[in-house]
């Protein structure tokens, strides 16, 4: 595996992660989560778990992304922090 | 067949909880009777089970048929074959008490209620006889899962406090789940009796400490240990009658089931109760725990909301009990989960009894409840006296060892609070008796449902007096057979 | 100086994991918003699952399917060439787990929401003291 | 309350990596980890189970009974859902609103109004949003087919590639869930109705359940698949691949229900009337 690319990620896990808990819409944060598992998804590939990786693409980018939007338009998009 | 018991136990309500949600589409009338098979299976199973341990000592079960290291091993001692009897006569108990509940609260949804209840009876099963710390963790899900789902479907802030404690319960097992990833980190195992051979080597690592750390701080959590206790006043007192039975006399005690095992099987005790430091600190903890949840029990004015501080200080008694680190003291502690999770079914039945029938467990709508209910407030009344430790109901005997061992290891402090708790306990239930027994019952206040006006007896339906006076003569049976339990079968924990 | 960059490069999986961790753990304390605990709780639970695959990891080594045609099973399979699968399989489970948690979790905030109107928990606070 | 949660998690965080300085290096060959468990993992499954994906090997065969749980879990969270929020009571609106399919003119129909008779002409549509959209109901239709397609070779090569029946099972669950977002909630539940999906999520978990049983029935522990060998007429080391192969399908089966059961569930707040 290469490091650099490693690094890069996980800075970017990161990063995503402060800005899905931090940001004020709702909408957002969960879309921002689910960019947040994607590259969680990457980094396991890189670790060379691909089962894990092809499972989080599908649960936890794919399907908890969908329902975050469903609950989202079932109650509210404003959020005070 | 028999050397199969351990596999069926946890399948057969697995195998009926799906097919009452098949069932559940088609005929609902179809759901009760089918739960009841699904629960009475396995509790003759488990005494099946029982017996058999008394004469093998320890019972294992390779699932798929694969030797421990590789696959997973299901272990069965004394200790085990005890709790799930306990687990399955109270699921079953509460059940039985549940059925008219459940057409009452929830009609439409009965077989999803009966299915949801016996995956958290499956999953507390599977976790009181896994040997794989790994299973345990999945287990522990489902159990909460259901429990999440059942808690949450109760009266208006029911739901607010089911996230708070799947927040909180997500929280404890996932520390859980961190300290397996410890010990599998340095060990490479998940088995827990080749965790148990493999680590002694390891116990001046930091790493090792820290993983017995994050297990015992995600059990404190879903045990409800005092100073991570918020989510269980709230969740318990807001979940529907039909559940709180099963939930609130199991969840905690197989919790601490599952730390006196862990400590026990996977650690060994001169690990747990000397190099961790951890002995008095915990001790203290559960001192602090029994006295708060006693005078917080005080200031409660509804009947649930009085049980569930009760709880807290109840684990304070077990986890306390466990850490004085001697004999006495674990048995105490090993009595007390088997006794306390009886009297909580009774005291939890009779009160889900006089939910049912006024609508209301405010303290001050109780007067005159003694007339109009008679045989519930029997076996409330001997729950009460069990939990202040009367004799000869069970709760004096735990009690009796408990204070023994905390003379023995020489921390009064924790007799103190023992003693502290048992009068409070008197003053709270003779403060309910009062109420129930020599206020003149008030007219107007409940009359517009069901009372008769010339206070007649207007019992709760006949499963639900049956069970509160079953678990009540429970309540005095285990305390004169304190003996042969502690002879046959305690003493082989240690 | 050469010891502290062999140190960092042998453990910075593991400290990203602790960042992570923290993170979710902080959002779970302190965010008002009842969706952004469910966030924090999912960031806390995938972190763990990142502990545990950097456990399975191992240098030099590739995913663990064995290269396998017909004539090859003679060759001996060298478990120092495939990373170890143990924790795969682990967190397969532990994601499960997590999108069932995350699934119940929406259901009861959606309920909370249909009772109060609203998901901040100070607001819901204030309802509840009210009454 | 913030600096004190900051400070603790701080506080708690640089505890854990204080702890990290004792762990064995990342990606070492040699840790307690890779040495100890995993090398007959590695070894060993292709022998014993005939199967080359490890990670399949060991999830459906060594450790099936987490697995199974696994699966158990993902179905109480889909009966969670429907248990929480299904609300069966159903407020009739005085207006509904109908297109007409070739035109796109919309009827709005008052209370007591009659009813286009024809339903294949006039669709029922919603209110707060309105599905028409040639592109993406197109698009739509071409892509489903091939998703499900995939979701199916995914469980079915479990064995050789990564891939397996959770992994399928809920890309077949997304087939539908994009239906339901390209259409509407309604269509979608006109043709998989909830009751079907909750019947196929038991019954997908009863063929795991089931697969175990019938192995403790011809003798052997459960989920031993060894013991089917004889049913399955192959060698018992092929009888396991078969065992993993039907557990697979079970647990895709489970998933997929689930998955469409609970966005169904969060999607219209229990009341199955209009989707996203």
């Amino acid at each position: 595996m290469i490091w650099q690319l490693d690094v890069i990620i996980l800075t970017l896990v990161i990063i995503s992660g402060i800005a899905a808990i931090t940001i004020k819409d709702l909408l957002g944060a969960a879309i921002l989560f689910g960019a947040y598992s994607f590259l969680m998804c990457l980094l396991w590939a890189i670790m060379g778990a691909v089962d894990v990786a092809f499972t989080e693409a599908s649960v936890g980018a794919g399907v908890s992304t969908v329902l975050f939007v469903a609950a989202v338009f079932q109650t509210t998009r404003r959020s005070q922090d | 067949m028999n050397q199969q018991f351990p596999a069926l136990i946890i399948i057969v309500p697995l195998i009926v909880a799906l097919v009452i949600t098949i069932v559940g589409w088609l005929n609902k009338k179809w759901c009760f009777p089918l739960a009841l098979i699904g629960l009475g299976t396995p509790l003759l199973i488990s005494v099946g089970l029982l017996l058999e341990v008394l004469k093998k000592q320890v019972i294992t079960y390779h699932l798929g048929g694969w030797r421990p290291p590789m696959g997973i091993e299901y272990r069965i001692d004394h200790l085990s074959g005890l709790v799930l009897v306990v687990i399955f006569s109270v699921a079953l108990l509460n059940l039985i008490a549940s059925r008219e509940k459940v057409l009452a609260e929830f009609p439409e949804k009965a077989g999803a209620f009966y299915g949801l209840s016996l995956l958290f009876v499956a999953g507390l099963a599977g976790i009181t006889i896994t040997g794989d710390a790994f299973n345990l963790y999945v287990l522990l899900e489902i159990t909460a899962l259901s429990g999440y789902a059942l808690i949450g479907m109760g009266d208006k802030h029911a739901p607010l406090a089911g996230l708070h404690y799947l927040i909180m319960g997500t929280i404890g097992a996932s520390f859980y789940l961190l300290g397996v990833g410890f010990l599998y980190l340095m060990t490479g195992t998940l088995n827990m009796v080749e965790l148990s051979q493999m680590l002694p080597a390891l116990y001046s690592s930091r790493v090792v400490i820290f993983a017995f750390f994050f297990c015992l701080i995600g059990l404190f959590i879903k045990m409800a240990m005092f100073p991570v206790h918020g989510w269980l006043p709230n969740a318990y007192s807001y979940m529907p009658t039909a559940a709180s039975g099963l939930i609130a006399a199991l969840t905690t005690k197989v919790m601490i089931y599952v730390m006196i095992r862990i400590s026990l099987l996977v650690f060994t005790p001169s690990f747990v109760f000397v190099n961790t430091l951890l002995n008095s600190a915990l001790v203290w903890l559960a001192v602090i725990a029994i006295v708060t949840g006693s005078i917080l029990a005080l200031a409660q004015k509804s009947l649930t909301r009085m049980l569930t501080f009760i709880i807290i200080a109840e684990v304070g008694y077990m986890v306390g009990g466990f850490w004085l680190g001697n004999r006495d003291g674990i048995t105490g502690s090993v009595l007390h989960i088997v006794n306390d999770a009886a009297m909580t079914l009774c005291l939890f039945l009779a009160v889900g009894s006089i939910r049912f029938r006024l609508q209301s467990d405010r303290l001050s709508d109780l007067s005159g409840i003694f007339r109009t209910m008679p045989f519930t407030m029997i076996a409330f009344v001997v729950g009460g006296l069990s939990i202040i430790g009367v004799p000869p109901t069970c709760g004096f005997f735990s009690k009796w060892y408990l204070i023994k061992g905390g003379l023995a290891a020489g921390s009064y402090e924790f007799v103190a609070a023992l003693i502290f708790s048992s009068l409070i306990n008197i003053i709270l239930f003779f403060r309910v008796i009062e109420i129930g027994y020599f206020n003149p019952q008030t007219e107007g206040r409940n009359d517009d449902h069901t009372t008769p006006a010339n206070g007649g007896i207007n019992e709760a339906p006949l499963g639900m007096v049956v069970t509160s006076l079953i678990s009540a003569t429970s309540l005095i049976v285990l305390g004169i057979y304190t003996n042969v339990l502690v002879g046959k079968v305690i003493q082989f924990v240690l | 100086m050469n010891d502290l960059i062999t140190l960092i490069a042998s453990k910075y999986n593991y400290w990203a994991f602790i960042i992570l961790m923290m993170l979710g753990l902080y959002a779970m304390i302190v965010k008002k918003n009842l969706v952004k605990k469910i966030i924090g709780m999912n960031i806390f639970q995938t972190s763990i699952i990142l502990f545990y695959i950097s456990v399975g990891a191992k240098e030099q080594a590739t995913i663990p399917i064995i290269e396998h045609s017909h004539g090859t099973e003679a060759h001996p399979i060298q478990a120092i060439n495939y990373i170890n699968p143990l924790p795969h399989v682990l967190m397969l489970t532990a994601i499960v787990v997590s999108v069932a948690t995350l699934g119940v979790a929406l259901a009861l905030a959606i309920r909370v929401y249909r009772q109060y109107g609203t998901l901040e928990e100070n607001e819901i606070q204030s309802q509840i003291n009210q009454l | 309350m913030k600096a004190i949660a900051f400070i603790t998690v701080v506080l708690c965080g640089s505890l854990i990596m204080f702890g990290t300085f004792e762990f064995p290096d990342w990606g070492d060959p040699q840790s307690p980890a890779s040495r100890h468990l995993s090398p007959y993992f590695i070894e060993q499954s292709l022998a014993d189970t005939a199967v080359p994906n490890i990670v399949t090997a060991v999830l459906a065969d060594y450790r099936g009974f987490d697995t199974m749980f696994e699966t158990t879990v993902i179905f109480a969270a889909g009966l969670a859902c429907f248990f929480l929020l299904r609300t069966f009571t159903k407020k009739t609106r005085n207006e509904r609103l109908y297109r007409h399919s070739s035109t796109g003119i919309i009827i709005n129909i008052k209370k007591g109004g009659k009813r286009p008779d024809d339903s294949s002409k006039f669709e029922r549509i919603d209110s707060l949003w309105t599905p028409y959209d040639l592109i993406i109901k197109t698009t739509c239709r071409l892509i489903i087919p091939s998703i499900q397609l995939f979701a199916l070779y995914v469980i079915a090569h479990g064995h050789h590639s990564p891939g397996g029946g959770f992994q399928g099972g809920v890309i077949l669950g997304a087939s539908i869930i994009l239906l339901a977002i390209s259409n509407d909630l309604r269509s979608t539940l006109r043709r998989m109705s909830e009751k079907a999906s909750a019947i196929m999520a038991a019954a997908g978990v009863l063929i795991y359940v089931g697969t175990g049983i019938l192995c403790l029935l011809l003798g052997a522990a459960f989920l031993d698949y060894e013991a089917l060998a004889p049913l399955l007429q192959s060698s018992r080391i092929m009888a396991r691949s078969h065992g993993i192969l039907i557990v697979e399908m079970g647990v895709g089966l489970a998933v997929m229900a689930v998955m469409i059961w609970l966005y169904y569930n969060i999607s219209s707040a229990g009341k199955h009337d209009e989707g996203l």
